[in-house]
């Protein structure tokens, strides 16, 4: 069996931007994500951490395996578009069994 | 000055406000106390459930009055409030335009944990309330948040509050908003089952209601000294500004109180629910269409500071005054 | 007819079927209102060990009667039951044989929250019931399961209902599973403890109980049209079986209830079992031993479109029918 | 021992007790059965504040008596019951010194929902008892940890209990715990506001207590059953010390009960405290300290094994030896 | 001290396959896992969500740190072995300083 | 936009120490990191899952990108600060588009 290189899209951001960030990933053509809500964390924004009264304050982590040049375009249209968030974005080299399904 | 001193003794010493102390020392000394999310989400559910069939109760027991006025009054409030707030942050240079037109709108709108906070120190004298004011809670919290919007696009052009179609989407999100839909849908179904109704449901929606509100403030007494303590971008004219505002917001609403001709109850509450801060709905509208505005500021401005000032010493003050004003 | 459509209309006006609702509505308008999961599941072990233990006070209260021939009707129904629907679905082309066979066993089984609901129904009329029927829903909950498999496998051949150790290892789960545990479990502790045992937790157990019921039927009214919506291999066929079936179903439960010999609260209970279909068991077991057939239909047909015509007109209708074959 | 027998017997057949029972079952035929992790620390919450504002309520009630002698034995006791604990298990050579000295901790600490589940056995038997009792409990919950921690530094050297300011920090942290914060704020409240507040919320902190207890022993029969099932390191003589290093303890307690000139509840009370060990704080503070011990051992020691023997068996044995001390 | 590579085997799966796929790659070698309960997604099942009244739409993540020929070997095997379920499996390389335990 | 490489460092830990693990982590000048609480898992130290009544038994994965020089210095520190606590560490490549970030 073959195996196949893709691109493995990891974004960390404020949890009510999830909708937005999903909507933005499908438009780019990415056929799947998974979401790990709940997510706490620490960065420019200072301490980020869920068990909160609101949202306000909790992260999501969101995971696409997607082809390379996908990846990259998100990569670079997310430094623009996650600007004023609470967000990181960063990429790595995954092998897939089912090329057809990423 | 003697009968307020001793109303916020007696509010003190209620369990609930003890339960709050109590969260808040908790989080002062660091302790590592801690209510779980899902068990502090629960509880909110059915507290803006219990309180909202009560007060659809009360409407259908004591019949309308000036329902529709009741209602109009309370969206003109909350759209016209935030531009008070908004005109005190910037005459004291307290904030930039952008973070002063997040948090008017969060004073603009309200914390429904005090507004049922405020409901215990009615029902703990006696006092009772028209039902309608909780249906102007429900009225009152979304309005702000246009109003808010609108000051920060003026300085920022329209464009830069986040995308219009996104706008249109946050508008919809807000007034479909959990907590209104549980707020209004308790209120219609308390008025459409009425007393015969209510009567199966009263050992859970009204015994148990006060212990439940206990464990509630213990969770908001943490989560409010806390905010407080992380953070970092407080200054004492913010501090001056989140105790002074709720008092110049309850006097608008002891004369809005007034033209609708409400009585002691009604009264009281209708100056805290102008007094109150919203600390749920608005700050999750902000983060998403005006993320320049610091959530740092408006949350602990809201949560950490008028907060536990209305639920202490304000709730015992506006009663105090509508005494005075109905006496 | 009349009196159907009144009892209907009694009916919906409960606080608990109007918190079905709001949570129906709440989802129809999208809103964001989330029952935190741990908080649901919290409340679904509250009411199935509140109501084994009333279930297992009735029968100490009451005796036995005929315990082993209700537990024997109750599992023969249980297995034989999907073989009718199954029946009708390949009837009708509604679906093919994995997907008949599938949801087949859901509506062999039961939806413990809809006897819950009906027996509030019983208890808001004064209605007494044999606490036998308790325990028939713990017996019924299971068998389907096995028929279902059987079906499947006819067409599939048994190779493909995935591997033969794994199957005893899903009917020891099956067994086992929490809500059987919880329910059979209580039972014994109603009945072993007696009405003065049972004095102790009577306000936890049963004095909140409506009201916790409220609570869960809200999210229970979210979950379904949540997944009604979210639903895109619906057919008319489909939504028209999911209407019929529990018709079909609650005629053999009556003639299983005179049998029986029951009196008017036990035949609604027992047709009620039969009309209701699992949406948390069966879906649980088709999802890992017969992976073909596709959760989007059978989940959507008990959960979104069969419990909500149970709660809301089903019960009062087998209740009327049961008060003329018991007139 | 007829009477221990016919004690232990209405013990058991208590709904609370059988709900543990319940839980232990369903772990031991390994059903799914889960109780929420949230729901379950939202319970321990509302525990630890009922229980602490009964006693501050009846301290407020009875009056001081020797408050200050019995919160100092309170600490004596907890100081010093873990030297017996880790003689005993040294003598015996169950175990190295490590491990023994973190054992030892947890038996000179306290289990909460063991006091509670005793305080439930003295009610069902209208037994009065000191509220101090409570504060007790809180008292013994930490200076056995130090006593522990010394225990193994003498073998480990005290460098290898880990770094010195880590151990400040984990005082710090331990007398701050969530537990102890919510029974002393609660038994303050209790004082504070007196029969009259608490009246307020009679029905949430003591009407539906037991239920709520029920639900909590159900959780806690699944965990201890389950913790004693996944462990691999238990030996027969640990086992047998689990048995009767409670009944060593509780000698104590009887004696130090004495010497307070304690009546009949707070004797059964005092001896339940020293009988118990803890299964929360204690395991959290020996992790961090001394990760070279097993918490296999020790927590299945206290959770797995000591924990059940004392809520079937122990607290009416303890209770019927209090009736011969004092009768 | 000398790094080591190593194979991460992330499998994101219906929470009620977990045991199976713990056993099967128990069954390989594998001496530790990871999993990442209550994980949303979306892919060709659809969406797929937790919060759910049974776990029939929830997703896990698993993840193990295997050497390279069990992670090959791995992969291959769940093409067949999780066809019928709402699955995805990737690997990437990672590095670890202690090579006995992976 | 120019592409960055960054190292990823993954620890799974025993819930108790993540105070500790996040300090360390800062204290070799790490920008930010992301944890993953309530995380099961299975290792040298037996099966260690959550739900349970205390946090002894519970893992949480702690994410940091840094740069490869700290990455490193982290997973050789790892094996004696961890030695005795239920923890595993691994690094791997990622790519990001703002350098500095992380
Ligand atoms: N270097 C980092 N490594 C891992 N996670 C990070 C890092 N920096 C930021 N994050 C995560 O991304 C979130 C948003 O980051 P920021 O926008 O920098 O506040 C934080 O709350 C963290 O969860
Ligand atoms: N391209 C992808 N990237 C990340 N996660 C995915 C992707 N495709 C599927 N998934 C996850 O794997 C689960 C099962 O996928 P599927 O079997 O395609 O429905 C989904 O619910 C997602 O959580
Ligand atoms: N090979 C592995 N792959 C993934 N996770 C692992 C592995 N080994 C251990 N772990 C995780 O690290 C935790 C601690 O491991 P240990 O110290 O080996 O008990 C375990 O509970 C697992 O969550
Ligand atoms: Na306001
Ligand atoms: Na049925
Ligand atoms: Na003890």
């Amino acid at each position: 069996m073959e195996i196949h290189r893709r691109k493995k899209i990891e974004i960390v951001v404020e949890s009510g931007m999830v909708p937005d960030v999903v909507e933005w990933l499908v438009a780019h053509g990415v056929k799947g994500y998974t979401t790990v809500p709940k997510v706490s964390g620490f960065g420019r924004q200072g301490r980020r951490q869920t068990e909160e009264i609101s949202r306000v304050f909790e992260n999501t982590l969101v995971i696409a395996i997607a082809p390379e040049e996908t990846a990259r375009l998100i990569l670079i249209e997310s430094v623009e578009r996650l600007r004023d968030y609470a967000a990181i974005v960063y990429l790595s080299d995954v092998e897939v069994a089912r090329p057809d399904h990423f | 000055m003697g009968e307020i001193l001793s109303l916020a003794g007696a509010n003190l010493l209620s369990p609930m406000v003890l339960c709050f102390v109590l969260g808040a020392v908790a989080a002062l000394i660091r302790s590592d106390l801690e209510i779980p999310e899902a068990v502090a989400k629960g509880l909110a559910i059915y507290l803006m459930l219990a309180i909202g069939m009560k007060g659809g109760l009360a409407l259908a027991k004591t019949g309308g009055g000036n329902v529709a006025a009741s209602l109009a009054m309370a969206i003109v409030l909350s759209f016209s409030l935030p531009v008070l707030a908004y005109a005190v942050l910037r005459a004291v240079r307290a904030l930039g335009p952008v973070d002063a037109a997040a948090v008017s709108a969060h004073y603009g709108s309200v914390s429904i944990v005090t507004f049922v906070t405020a409901v215990e120190f009615l029902a703990a004298r006696g006092t009772p309330y028209d039902g309608i004011l909780v249906a102007m809670m429900a009225a009152m919290e979304t309005p702000a948040i246009v109003t808010g919007l609108f000051l920060a696009s003026r300085s920022l052009g329209a464009s830069a509050v986040k995308r219009p179609q996104r706008r249109a989407k946050l508008l919809r999100e807000v007034l479909a908003n959990g907590s209104i839909v549980v707020l209004v849908g308790g209120f219609v179904i308390g008025w459409a089952v009425g007393p015969s109704g209510m009567k199966k449901v009263e050992p859970f929606m009204v015994d148990i209601y006060n212990g439940m509100l206990c464990l509630f403030l213990l969770d908001m007494g943490l989560v409010a000294m806390r905010q407080l303590r992380s953070s970092h971008d407080l200054t004492v004219r913010l501090i001056v500004f989140a105790l002074v505002m709720p008092l110049l917001n309850a006097a608008i609403g002891f004369a809005a109180a007034r033209l609708l001709g409400f009585g002691l109850g009604g009264t009281a509450l209708l100056a805290t629910l102008c007094a109150s801060a919203s600390y749920i709905a608005v700050p999750a509208a902000m983060r998403l269409a005006l993320p320049q505005a610091r959530p740092g500021i408006y949350v602990t401005l809201s949560l950490g500071v008028t907060f536990p000032f209305n639920v202490a010493i304000g709730i015992p003050l506006y009663f105090a005054i509508a005494e005075r004003l109905a006496g």
